[in-house]
């Protein structure tokens, strides 16, 4: 459990890191069919998700306004690799929040 | 873009182990011995009050300089401007000195403590703006200004007293609003997956690239504190906030349940310390 | 009512002072050395000769500046007829960071917190007896002090 | 009106060591504001002036470079306890303060 976290985290650093991998492959043909509506939707349900369990990265809600900004630009490819970033960390953030529920009692100090 | 360059710290934070045995359950009182074994095990020769002093128990060079800083701190500006706001009266005529026990002088080690009425913790701070709020005047920013000065003023009164956090254990909410405060304590945050001990208790006296962490125990002893990279006087909780951001979390509000909770438990943990704040730090 | 009355008076008790201040003094601050942006050219520029090291000139600085917002710096010397203490940050926008005129009373050590942008060496220089000593040191700045 | 100078001035002997701090912002002009990302104009204090008896015992000529709340040190001879010292700055922008304080 511990393991696949730590690993959920990488790849989300990993998946930042590499924007441009989005241009192949599966995941193309998923962003061709994708609007920026609903990515942008589906981010913004999991930020709210992440503020109500108190536990938001610090970049998201920038990333996402960032994201709305390059959509009213005109860049809708930039858009939505925002967006998705922006909903993949939301996403991790409850996760980590899930994580952390139990297993930061593991970690306390103890005589 | 900027969010992307902080990939290099990741390693860091899965490479500072979980290296604690487990025991949640411990009450407040064997939390604190705990820690205090820690650090002393840890290190040896720091003089336990030492650990007041943050990361300057442990960095020669940076404490010579903050020797230095101390001789004639800039912080003074802010004690003599809190005292004149906590002297001023308010538009009813009446003052701080009204809302506070001993006139709210050398009062600072009872704080936080938690109001059974209420059913929440109070901090000094949070009680300088309700006094206001009671006497109709309106509420200040609880980061930096006049309220980090009078709160400097009130702590400058508090020096040398003992902190006294006390945690009733015969009251289920005291008892549960110190316990979500060590969770939070305990509980990894953020981007980089960071939790407040990955710093200050696994880390502590450690660098973290150029700067040397401070320790938990004793990290409430000398607020608020005039913060050379701040330029100015801040409170503990704009330290809080800092902190989230430096893990890539988004800060909460200050004073909110969750800081105030934080505050209870890590104040708990210097009980016994002496009070030397304000203090400066680098 | 007192309070106020008090603050009237040191008001004016502080435009007395501002009044009978000697004028002649502040004229002599050498404005253009404090815009020059070349170390050297600054101290060519402030003295006319190029300094001597000296062991006489004694300068406490940290190795490692903890802030560059805030670095203290101690100079002292055991010169003789001192008229002047000056620090050069060599690797700041304008060098020139700061000029201690002595008096004829003065005892030669003076300290000052200073900004340091970077890593830079550190220039002490002392006049006296119309010659020019200095000492150097090289200081770490990991938060620099200018921007943020 | 600038704000007045802190001042502790001790006398050992007959030598004076006087430590003193200067409530002011000094802005070197190179600082962006966080909020605006604009400059912030420079802003700083060019020179310090300290008398005793009458006399000039120190005078500062200040850059940009010195830190924000400027604290500086001195000593001179000639002092007594209970004399009185008087300090005095200029900035850039025709700011000033005067502070007096007694030798102890």
């Amino acid at each position: 459990m511990k393991n696949n976290f730590v690993l959920l985290i990488v790849s989300a650093f990993l998946f930042a890191g590499c924007g441009q991998a989005t241009d192949t492959g599966d995941e193309s043909q998923d962003m061709a069919t994708t609007s920026f509506a609903d990515v942008y939707a589906a981010a913004e349900k999991a930020l709210a998700e992440a503020n109500a369990r108190r536990n938001v990265w610090s970049k998201t809600e920038e990333m996402l306004s960032d994201a709305k900004t390059a959509f009213d630009n005109g860049d809708d490819d930039a858009a939505i690799d925002l967006a998705t970033e922006a909903k993949l960390q939301a996403e991790l953030a409850v996760t980590q929040a899930d994580f952390e529920e139990d297993a930061w009692r593991s970690r306390v100090l103890a005589e | 873009m900027g969010y992307r360059v902080i990939k290099k710290i990741l390693p860091l934070s899965i490479f500072i182990g979980l290296t604690f045995a487990a025991s949640a359950m411990a009450g407040p009182e064997e939390d604190r011995l705990a820690i205090v074994k820690y650090y002393a095990e840890r290190f040896p020769d720091v003089p336990l009050q030492e650990f007041a002093n943050g990361l300057y128990a442990f960095d020669e060079d940076a404490r010579e300089q903050w020797i230095e800083m101390e001789d004639f701190p800039p912080y003074e500006i802010a004690i003599e401007d809190g005292q004149a706001l906590f002297e001023a009266p308010f538009a009813n005529g009446k003052s701080y000195a009204d809302c506070f026990a001993n006139g709210g002088i050398g009062v600072r080690q009872d704080y936080p403590y938690f109001d059974t009425d209420a059913g929440e913790v109070m901090t000094l701070e949070l009680m300088i703006n309700r006094c206001r709020e009671s006497n109709g005047e309106e509420l200040l920013p609880y980061q930096i200004g006049d309220l980090a000065a009078i709160s400097a003023y009130m702590a400058y009164t508090s020096r040398g007293n003992t902190i006294n956090v006390k945690v009733p254990q015969d009251n289920p909410a005291a008892v549960a609003a110190y316990e979500t405060g060590k969770q939070y304590y305990y509980t990894r945050r953020g981007q980089l997956n960071f939790a407040c001990i990955s710093c200050h208790l696994q880390s502590a006296g450690l660098k973290l690239r150029a700067d040397r962490l401070s320790s938990s125990l004793g990290h409430a002893t000398h607020w608020p504190v005039y913060r050379s990279k701040w330029g100015e006087i801040g409170t503990l909780q704009k330290r809080f906030a800092e902190c989230n951001v430096q893990v890539f979390s988004k800060p909460l509000e200050a004073q909110s349940i969750e800081y105030r909770n934080l505050e209870y438990f890590l104040t708990y943990m210097s009980n016994g310390f002496e009070l030397n704040g304000p203090a400066t730090r680098r | 009512m007192n309070a106020h009355r008090r603050l009237v008076l040191k008001g004016m008790f502080a435009l007395a002072a501002i009044a009978a201040w000697p004028r002649l003094l502040l004229a002599a601050r050498p404005d253009s050395v404090f815009q020059e942006t070349d170390a050297d050219k600054v101290i060519a520029d402030l003295f006319g000769q190029a300094p001597t090291d000296s062991d006489q000139v004694m300068m406490k600085i940290p190795d490692i500046a903890e802030n560059g917002a805030v670095v203290p710096v101690t100079i002292k010397t055991d010169l003789e007829n001192v008229e002047s203490i000056s620090i050069v940050v060599v690797n700041n926008p304008t060098p020139l960071a700061a000029s201690f005129i002595m008096s004829p009373r003065s005892v030669p050590t003076v300290s000052v917190r200073i900004k340091m942008g970077e890593s830079s060496q550190v220039v002490a220089l002392v006049k006296a007896g119309g010659a020019v000593y200095s000492t150097t040191k090289e200081v770490k700045v990991t938060i620099g002090g200018c921007g943020g | 009106m600038g704000k007045p100078i802190k001042i502790r001035a001790k006398v050992k002997g007959d030598i004076a060591e006087v430590k003193a701090l200067m409530p002011h912002d000094m802005e070197s002009g190179l600082r962006r504001d966080p909020d605006t990302d604009e400059l912030v104009p420079a802003h700083y204090i060019t020179d310090v002036v300290a008398e005793h008896k009458g006399e000039v015992v120190m005078t500062a000529y200040w850059g940009t470079a010195v830190s924000k709340n400027p604290y500086v040190s001195f000593s001179f001879t000639g002092a007594a306890a209970g004399d009185t010292i008087k300090m005095h700055w200029n900035d850039n922008k025709g700011d000033s303060s005067t502070t007096e304080a007694v030798l102890k």
